[in-house]
C-alpha cells in the first residue's frame, strides 16, 4: 500500500520535473526539473526493489549528469535567452503524442508474462555476481570500461582549446 | 608450385602493385621496369599454363579450393578451362604491351602502373574465379583502377567518360549482383560449375529461372556490349590513354562474352535456347550498326570502338546459335578480336601521337611517311575485315559456320545471313579509313612524323604474327577450346 | 612417249615457291631503297620454276589415272564435334591448264616487269606484291577444298587491292583499289553464303566431294539453286560480270602489267573458274545456269558497247576483258566447262599480250589517251605487230586463236540458247569493231601527241612475241577436238573439221563475217574517214551518251548507293540513333536523376530537429502498419 | 489501485514522450541533451519494471541498466564536449543555427 502511494506521488513527481525541463521559461528551473526528474526515478527504482540502480541512479544522474548539465549551460552564455521552443513545436508535440498514443496501446494490449516471486534484495550482491562472475558479462563491463576512456579522450579532445 | 599456379598468376600483378605502392622512394624511371618485369612474368606463367593444360581433359584444371566464408558456402575456388584459358593468356599478353605502351607516361607515373597492374589482376581474377562471389567481387574490383587511368590520364572529356563508365558497368553488376544473389538462395551453393552441372534443377525457386538468367546477362551486356547497353564504350574507348583502351577492348570486352557462356548459357541452357532468337537479333542489329555507325565517325579512335561493337556482335552471334561450332568460333572470335583490336589500338595511338591530330578528316598520306606503322594498321585492318590467313577470317567463319549450321535455334539461318553484310560493312570502313589515314598525298604538315620505335615495332610485330598465326593456324586455339565448349553443349541436351 | 609422273612435293612447290620469293623479298621492302634487282630474279626464278612444273603437272595428269591426283594435307581447322576442313590439292585436268596458263602469263609479265617498272621506286614492292599474287593465284587453282579456294580467292583479291593501289600517293588509284576489293567483296559474300549452304547441307566443302552425284542428289533443287547462285555471285564479282563489273576499268590505275595480268588473264578468270569448277553443281541447278548463261551474255553486249567510245587504250581493253568474260560465261553454261575454259585458256595470252602492247605504247608516248597518238606503227614497228596480231586473234578471225574458241562459244550458245546467240554474234562485231578503232588510232594516220615516240627496250619485246606465239596459236591445240576430249566430259559436238576445215561450217562464216564487218567498219570510220565518226557521234549522240557514261551505273553506285543512300542516309540514320536516340536516353537518366536530386535535396535543410521528427512518425508509422497488418 | 508493471510502463511512456518532445522542440543544446537524458531515464524505469515483475529473481533487466546508465554517461561527456567545442566555434549553442548538414 505504501509502495503504491509512492509510487502516484514519485509518478507525478517524475512527470512534473520532465515537464518542467520542456516548458520551464528559464535555464535553471529546467535544470532543477532534471534533478527532481531524476531523483523521482531514483525513488521509483526503489519501489521497485532496485537498491543499488536506485542509488547508481541517485549517484550519477544527480551527482553527475545533472551537476555537467548546470554547468554546461553557465559555460555556454546562451542563458539569458531562456528555454525557448525552436520551429518545430507543434511537428515535435505531434510526435510526442503519436509516440506516447503508440506505445502506450502496445504496452496496455500486450499481456506481459508477471512472475508473483518475491524480488532479489538486496541486488547488489547478485548483480556483482551477474556481472563478474564466470560466465558473467566480464566482457561487456569490459567494454563499457573502454567506451568510457573512449569518451573521457573523445569529450577532452573535442572540448580543448584548439 | 603447380596447384597455386593460379593464384599465383592473379596476384602476381596486385603484388607489384603493393611493392610499387609502398616503395614511394623507386625512382619513375624503375616503376616501368618493374610493373614490366610482373607482366612479364605472368606472361611466362600463362605460357607455362598454356603448355601444362591437357587439352584432351574435360572440364576445370588448376583447381585450388579453400573453404573461405563458411557461412555463405563460399569458396575461395579457382579453376580454368579451354573457355577461359585463351582469355588469360590474352590478359596477361595484353598487360605486357599496356605496360609497353605506357613507357612515356610522365604524369604520376607510379600510380599509372599501381592501377594497370591492380586492373590486371582483376581480369585475371574474373576468367579464373570458378566461385560466383569470388567472380563477382573481382568483377567489381575492375571498376575501380580503370575508372583512376582514365579519369587522371585520358584526353579529351574523360572524366565524363569515365563516371559514364562507372556507372554503365556498376549498373549492370547491381543486376548480376542481384542474379547471383538469387542464384545462391535459389541453389545454396556458390559454385559455377557446379550449379551448371545441376543443369535446371534448381532446388527452390526464389525467382523463375528467366529473370535470374536476364539479371546475370544485364551485367555480360553491358560489358560485351551489346548495343543497346554500349553507349559508354566509345566515349571511355576513346577518352582513355592508349594501353586502358588497349586493355578495355582487348581484354575487359572478352569479360561479357566469358561471362554469358560460363553463366547464362550454362547454367540456363533453357531459358537461353528460349530467347536466343531476342539475342541474335542483338547481335545481328549490333553487327550491321556497329559497322554502319563506324562509317560516320571522324575521330580514328572512336571509329575503331565503333568496329569493336560490330565484332563484338559476332561474338554474340556465336554464344547464342549454341552449337558446337558456334562457341568455338566465338571464342576464336574473343581471341582475334583482341589481338587485332589492339593491334587497332595501338597503331592508331601511335598515328595520333606522332601527329597530334585524331580527326580523320585532317590525316592523310602518311604510308610514306610513317611506313612500318602504316604496314602494321593496314595489317590490323586486314584482320578486322576478315582476310583468309588473319585470324579475323577463322573467328567469323568458324563462327557463321557453326551458327548458320546450328539446329537449336529456329530461323537463325536469315541471322546469319544478315550478319554477312557485316563483313562487307566492314571491309568498306577499313578500306577507307587506310585509303583516309595512310594514303593520298603526302601531306607536308606530317613531314617531321616519327615512324613506329623499336619499341613499338616489337609489340606490334608480336600482334601481327599472332594474328596470322591464328588465322593460319587456328587449331593452336581451337584445341584448347573444343572439349570446354563441348561440355557447355551437353548441358544444353543436344 | 611415257613421262615420269611427277612427285607430290613439287606440285605442292607450284604454288609454294612464289609464295616463298614473297616471303624473301617483303621484309627487304623500304620506303626508298634505290634498285633491287636481284629481288625481281627471286621473284622471275620462282614462277619460272613453278611454270616449269606446272607443265610438268600437265604431262602427269593426262597419265594419272583418273586423270586426277589429290593431295591431302594438313586440316586447317577440325572441330570434335564440328567440321573438318583439309586443306589438300587437287590436279585434275583443269587446273593444270589454268596452271600452265597463270604461270605462263606471270613469267611473261614480270619479264616485262623489269624493264616496265624500272624506274619505279617502289621496285622491290612491285615484284614482292606480283609473287604473293601468284601464290595466292595457284593455290585458288589448286585447293581441293572450297574453302580454302575461297580463302585464296580473297588473298589474290587483297593483292589485286594492292597492286591496283600500287601508286597510293595518287587518289585515283586507291579509290580504284578500294573500289575493286568491295564490289568483289559483295560477291564474296554470295560465296560466302553459299558455302555455309553447301556446308549446313552436305558436312563437306571437299569439291570432289561436293561434285559427285551422290552429295548432290542429296541436295533439294530450290537450296542447290541458291547456293549456284550465290558461287555465282562471287564469281560475278571477280569476272566483273554485270552489275558488279564497274571495279574493272577503274582498277586500270594499276601499272600496266598488273592489269596484264590480274585483270585480263588471271584473276578475273577466276570467277570462270570457279563456275567450271563446280560446274556439276552448276549443272544440277539448272537455273543457275540460265542465269550465268543470260549474265555472261548481257555483260558481253553491254560492256562491248561502252568499249567502244572509251578515249584510254586501257579503259577500251578493261571493257574488251568484261565483255569476253561474259562470252566465257556465256560458253561454259552452254557448251561445259571446256568451252569456256578454251575461250579462257587463248584470252588469257592474246588479252595480255594486247595490254603488254598498250603498256608498251605507254612508255613511247607518256600517255594512255588515244586522242594523243597516231601514226605509231612506224616508230614501234614490233609492238604494232605484236598489237595487231592479239588485236586479229581477240576478233576472232580464222586462223589465229581467238577465232577456234569462239567459234565453241557461238556453236553452244546456238544450240542451248538461241536467243544468247545473237547477243554473241552482235559481241563479235563489236569487238573487233572497237579493237580496231584502237588499232587505226594508235598506229595509223599521223601522230597527235607531243612525246618523242621510240620503241621499248628488249626486255619488254621478247615477252611480248613469246606471249604472240600462244596468241597466235594456242586455238589450235582444239582443231581437231584436242582441248575439248582433254577437258570434256566426252560430249562432242561435231563442229571440229580441222584447222581448215573449221571455216566450212556454215556458223563459221557468220562469225567471220561479223567479226570482218566490225574491222571494216573501224576501216571505214578510222582510216578512210569515208563518214567521219564525229558525225556518227553526232547522229547516235544518245547511245553515245549513254556508253560514255557507263550507263550512269557508276553514277549510280558512288552517288546514289553508296554515298546518299548509305552514307548520308542509313548510316547517318544510325549514327542520328546513336547519339540522339541512345546517346539520348542515357544522358535522359543522367539528368533525370540529377533532377529528382536537385528537388530532394531541398529537403535536407541541415535541421537535425527535422530529421529526427520524420524519423520518429516514420517509425510510429511503420510500427502501426505492422500492427494493424500483423 | 494497485501499482503494477503497467503502471511503470505507462509512466515510462509517458516520460519518454515527453523527452522526445522536448529533444525534438528545443531551441537550446543543452536542453536537447537533457532531454535525451529523460529519455535514457524512462528506458531504464522500464527495464527496471520489467526486471522487477518478469524477472524478479534473475535482474537481468537490472544490469541492462546499469550498462545504459554507463553508456548515457559517456554519450553526455560527449555530447557536452561537443556541445562546448560547438559554441566555441559559433558562439551559440541554438540547434536552429547549427544547419552545417545540409545541402
Amino acid at each position: 500500500m505504501g509502495i503504491n502511494i509512492a509510487f502516484w506521488v514519485l509518478a507525478v513527481l517524475a512527470a512534473t520535473g520532465a515537464l518542467a525541463v520542456v516548458s520551464a521559461r528559464s535555464l535553471f528551473r529546467t535544470a532543477l526539473g532534471l534533478v527532481l526528474c531524476f531523483l523521482s526515478i531514483a525513488g521509483l527504482f526503489f519501489t521497485l526493489s532496485a537498491d543499488f540502480l536506485g542509488i547508481v541512479q541517485v549517484l550519477i544522474y544527480v551527482g553527475a549528469i545533472a551537476v555537467l548539465l548546470i554547468m554546461a549551460i553557465m559555460l555556454t552564455r546562451d542563458v539569458e535567452k531562456g528555454n525557448l521552443p525552436s520551429t518545430l513545436k507543434i511537428p515535435a508535440l505531434v510526435s510526442g503524442l503519436a509516440f506516447a498514443g503508440l506505445s502506450v496501446w502496445v504496452m496496455l494490449n500486450t499481456s506481459w508474462q508477471v512472475s508473483s516471486e518475491a524480488p532479489t534484495t538486496p541486488t547488489a550482491s547478485t548483480l556483482g555476481n551477474l556481472l563478474f562472475d564466470q560466465g558473467g558479462l566480464v566482457l561487456g563491463v569490459e567494454i563499457a570500461a573502454m567506451l568510457l576512456l573512449a569518451a573521457l579522450i573523445g569529450a577532452i579532445s573535442a572540448a580543448r582549446e584548439k | 608450385m603447380n596447384s597455386h599456379l593460379l593464384s599465383l598468376i592473379i596476384f602476381l600483378p596486385l603484388a607489384g602493385a603493393l611493392l610499387i605502392g609502398t616503395y614511394p622512394r623507386i625512382p619513375a624511371g624503375v616503376v616501368k621496369y618493374a610493373a614490366l618485369a610482373f607482366t612479364l612474368s605472368v606472361l611466362a606463367l600463362s605460357v607455362i599454363l598454356l603448355f601444362r593444360f591437357d587439352r584432351q581433359a574435360n572440364g576445370m584444371q588448376f583447381q585450388e579450393i579453400y573453404s573461405w566464408i563458411p557461412a555463405l558456402a563460399a569458396y575461395y575456388r579457382l579453376g580454368i578451362d579451354g573457355i577461359s584459358l585463351p582469355l588469360v593468356a590474352l590478359t596477361s599478353l595484353l598487360s605486357v604491351v599496356a605496360v609497353l605502351m605506357s613507357w612515356k607516361v610522365e604524369n604520376r607515373t607510379r600510380e599509372f602502373f599501381i592501377w594497370l597492374l591492380v586492373l590486371e589482376s582483376s581480369v585475371l581474377g574474373v576468367f579464373c574465379a570458378l566461385d560466383l562471389l569470388l567472380f563477382f567481387i573481382f568483377w567489381e574490383v575492375e571498376v575501380v583502377p580503370v575508372y583512376f587511368l582514365i579519369s587522371i590520364w585520358g584526353s579529351g572529356d574523360r572524366r565524363h567518360s569515365a563516371t559514364k563508365y562507372v556507372l554503365f558497368t556498376l549498373l549492370g553488376s547491381a543486376l548480376m549482383l542481384a542474379g547471383i544473389v538469387s542464384l545462391y538462395y535459389s541453389t545454396g551453393s556458390l559454385d559455377m560449375v557446379a550449379i551448371a552441372g545441376s543443369g535446371a534443377a534448381i532446388a527452390q525457386t526464389l525467382l523463375p529461372a528467366v529473370p535470374i538468367f536476364f539479371l546475370l546477362l544485364a551485367g555480360f551486356a553491358v560489358k560485351l556490349p551489346v548495343v543497346p547497353f554500349h553507349s559508354w564504350q566509345p566515349d571511355a574507348y576513346t577518352d582513355a590513354p592508349a594501353a586502358v583502351t588497349v586493355m578495355l577492348a582487348g581484354s575487359l570486352a572478352k569479360m561479357g562474352g566469358y561471362g554469358m557462356i560460363r553463366l547464362c548459357v550454362s547454367i540456363f541452357p533453357e531459358v537461353a535456347r528460349r530467347y536466343a532468337p531476342i539475342m541474335l537479333a542483338l547481335a545481328v542489329i549490333g553487327i550491321i550498326y556497329g559497322a554502319a555507325i563506324a562509317f560516320r565517325q571522324t575521330n580514328l579512335k572512336r571509329l575503331i570502338a565503333y568496329s569493336s561493337i560490330s565484332h563484338m556482335g559476332f561474338v554474340l552471334l556465336g554464344i547464342f546459335a549454341l552449337s558446337q561450332t558456334s562457341l568455338v568460333g566465338a571464342s576464336l572470335q574473343m581471341v582475334s578480336h583482341g589481338l587485332i583490336t589492339a593491334l587497332l589500338f595501338c597503331t592508331a595511338s601511335i598515328i595520333m601521337d606522332t601527329t597530334g591530330e585524331n580527326d580523320i578528316r585532317r590525316l592523310g598520306g602518311l604510308a610514306r611517311q610513317m611506313p612500318s606503322t602504316a604496314t602494321f594498321f593496314m595489317l590490323a585492318g586486314l584482320g578486322a575485315l576478315g582476310l583468309p590467313s588473319t585470324s579475323g577470317f577463322a573467328a567469323e567463319f568458324t563462327t557463321f559456320l557453326g551458327s548458320y549450321s546450328s539446329s537449336e535455334v529456329a530461323g537463325i539461318k536469315v541471322f546469319v545471313l544478315v550478319a554477312l553484310l557485316g563483313v562487307l560493312l566492314a571491309a568498306a570502313y577499313v578500306l577507307w579509313t587506310i585509303q583516309r589515314v595512310l594514303f593520298g598525298p603526302v601531306l607536308p604538315v606530317f613531314n617531321d612524323s616519327r615512324d613506329a620505335d623499336m619499341r613499338q615495332k616489337t609489340y606490334c610485330g608480336l600482334f601481327v604474327i599472332l594474328i596470322f598465326f591464328v588465322g593460319l593456324y587456328p587449331m593452336a586455339v581451337v584445341s584448347i577450346v573444343q572439349n570446354s565448349t563441348a561440355g557447355v553443349i551437353k548441358l544444353l541436351g543436344g | 612417249m611415257h613421262i615420269m609422273s611427277i612427285p607430290s612435293a613439287l606440285i605442292w612447290a607450284v604454288w609454294l615457291l612464289p609464295l616463298g620469293a614473297f616471303a624473301l623479298i617483303s621484309p627487304l621492302i623500304r620506303p626508298f631503297p634505290g634498285k633491287a634487282e636481284p629481288a625481281s630474279f627471286i621473284s622471275i626464278g620462282a614462277v619460272g620454276i613453278s611454270f616449269a612444273l606446272s607443265l610438268w603437272i600437265l604431262a602427269s595428269v593426262l597419265q594419272a589415272p583418273d586423270r586426277q591426283i589429290i593431295l591431302h594435307g594438313a586440316d586447317w581447322l577440325s572441330i570434335s564435334g564440328g567440321p573438318v576442313f583439309n586443306f589438300g590439292l587437287l590436279i585434275d585436268p583443269l587446273s593444270a591448264v589454268m596452271l600452265s596458263v597463270v604461270t605462263s602469263v606471270s613469267l611473261m609479265v614480270q619479264v616485262y616487269s623489269r624493264a616496265y617498272m624500272h624506274s619505279d621506286p617502289s621496285y622491290l614492292r612491285y615484284f614482292a606484291l606480283i609473287s604473293l599474287f601468284t601464290a595466292a593465284m595457284l593455290g585458288l587453282i589448286v585447293s581441293s577444298n572450297l574453302l580454302s579456294t575461297f580463302a585464296f580467292w580473297e588473298l589474290v583479291g587483297l593483292s589485286s587491292y594492292l597492286l591496283i593501289g600500287f601508286w597510293f600517293h595518287r587518289p585515283s588509284a586507291v579509290a580504284a583499289a578500294k573500289k575493286a576489293f568491295l564490289v568483289t567483296r559483295i560477291g564474296d559474300v554470295g560465296f560466302l553464303a553459299a558455302l555455309l549452304v553447301l556446308y549446313t547441307k552436305t558436312g563437306t566443302l571437299d569439291i570432289t566431294a561436293l561434285n559427285s552425284p551422290g552429295v548432290l542428289s542429296a541436295i533439294s533443287g530450290g537450296v542447290l539453286t541458291w547456293a549456284a547462285l550465290g558461287l555465282f555471285l562471287g564469281a560475278m564479282g571477280k569476272s566483273g560480270q554485270f552489275p558488279l563489273h564497274v571495279w574493272l576499268p577503274d582498277a586500270m590505275e594499276g601499272p600496266t602489267p598488273v592489269s596484264a595480268l590480274i585483270h585480263a588473264a588471271t584473276m578475273v578468270a577466276a570467277g570462270v573458274f570457279l563456275v567450271a569448277r563446280m560446274y556439276p553443281l552448276f549443272q544440277a541447278a539448272p537455273h543457275a545456269l540460265t542465269v550465268v548463261a543470260i549474265v555472261g551474255a548481257f555483260s558481253a553486249v553491254f560492256a562491248a558497247t561502252m568499249g567502244l567510245v572509251m578515249k584510254d587504250i586501257k579503259r577500251v581493253l578493261a571493257y574488251s576483258t568484261i565483255s569476253q568474260l561474259g562470252l566465257m560465261m556465256l560458253g561454259i553454261a552452254t557448251g561445259g566447262v571446256w568451252v569456256g575454259i578454251f575461250y579462257l585458256f587463248n584470252h588469257a595470252f592474246f588479252k595480255s599480250l594486247l595490254f603488254l602492247g598498250a603498256g608498251s605504247v605507254n612508255h613511247a608516248t607518256g600517255t594512255f589517251d588515244l586522242r594523243e597518238m597516231g601514226g605509231l606503227r612506224k616508230k614501234i614497228p614490233w609492238t604494232f605487230a605484236f598489237f595487231v596480231l592479239a588485236a586479229v586473234s581477240l576478233s576472232g578471225i580464222w586462223p589465229l586463236a581467238g577465232f577456234f574458241s569462239k567459234e565453241g562459244v557461238l556453236a553452244a550458245a546456238l544450240d542451248k540458247q538461241p536467243v544468247l546467240f545473237g547477243f554473241a554474234l552482235l559481241t563479235t562485231f563489236l569487238t573487233a569493231f572497237y579493237i580496231f578503232r584502237v588499232v587505226f588510232l594508235v598506229f595509223f594516220g599521223d601522230y597527235r601527241g607531243s612525246h618523242g615516240p621510240h620503241e621499248s627496250s628488249r626486255i619488254m619485246l621478247v615477252p611480248m612475241g613469246l606471249l604472240a606465239v600462244p596468241a597466235v596459236a594456242s586455238g589450235w591445240l582444239n582443231a581437231n577436238g584436242g582441248f575439248e576430249h582433254f577437258l570434256g566430259d566426252g560430249a562432242t559436238h561435231g563442229f571440229w573439221s580441222g584447222f581448215i576445215g573449221a571455216l566450212a561450217h556454215p556458223l563459221a562464216l557468220f562469225s567471220l563475217l561479223a567479226a570482218l564487218l566490225g574491222v571494216f567498219s573501224a576501216y571505214t570510220l578510222y582510216i578512210k574517214r569515208w563518214i567521219s565518226p564525229d558525225k556518227v557521234k553526232w547522229f547516235l549522240r544518245s547511245p553515245y551518251a549513254i556508253f560514255t557514261r557507263k550507263y550512269g551505273m557508276d553514277e549510280l553506285y558512288e552517288n546514289i548507293i553508296a554515298r546518299n543512300a548509305l552514307y548520308r542516309g542509313v548510316f547517318q540514320a544510325a549514327d542520328w540513333t546513336d547519339r540522339v536516340v541512345i546517346g539520348g536516353a542515357s544522358a535522359g537518366i543522367a539528368s533525370l536523376t540529377t533532377g529528382a536530386g536537385r528537388v530532394l535535396r531541398r529537403f535536407q535543410t541541415g535541421q537535425i530537429q527535422l530529421y529526427a521528427v520524420a524519423a520518429v512518425l516514420g517509425m510510429t508509422a511503420i510500427v502501426l502498419i505492422a500492427l494493424v497488418r500483423g | 489501485m494497485t501499482a503494477g508493471l503497467n503502471n511503470y510502463l505507462v509512466l515510462s511512456a509517458v516520460l519518454f514522450s515527453i523527452g522526445l518532445y522536448g529533444a525534438l522542440s528545443r531551441k537550446n543544446a543543452v536542453v536537447v541533451l537533457m532531454c535525451v537524458e529523460i529519455m535514457l531515464n524512462a528506458a531504464n524505469l522500464s527495464l527496471v519494471a520489467f526486471s522487477r515483475f518478469v524477472t524478479p529473481v534473475a535482474l537481468s533487466g537490472q544490469t541492462v541498466a546499469i550498462f545504459s546508465i554507463t553508456a548515457a554517461a559517456a554519450e553526455v561527456a560527449v555530447g557536452l564536449a561537443v556541445v562546448i567545442a560547438l559554441y566555441r566555434q559559433r558562439g551559440t549553442v541554438d540547434v536552429n543555427d547549427i544547419n552545417l548538414l545540409k545541402w
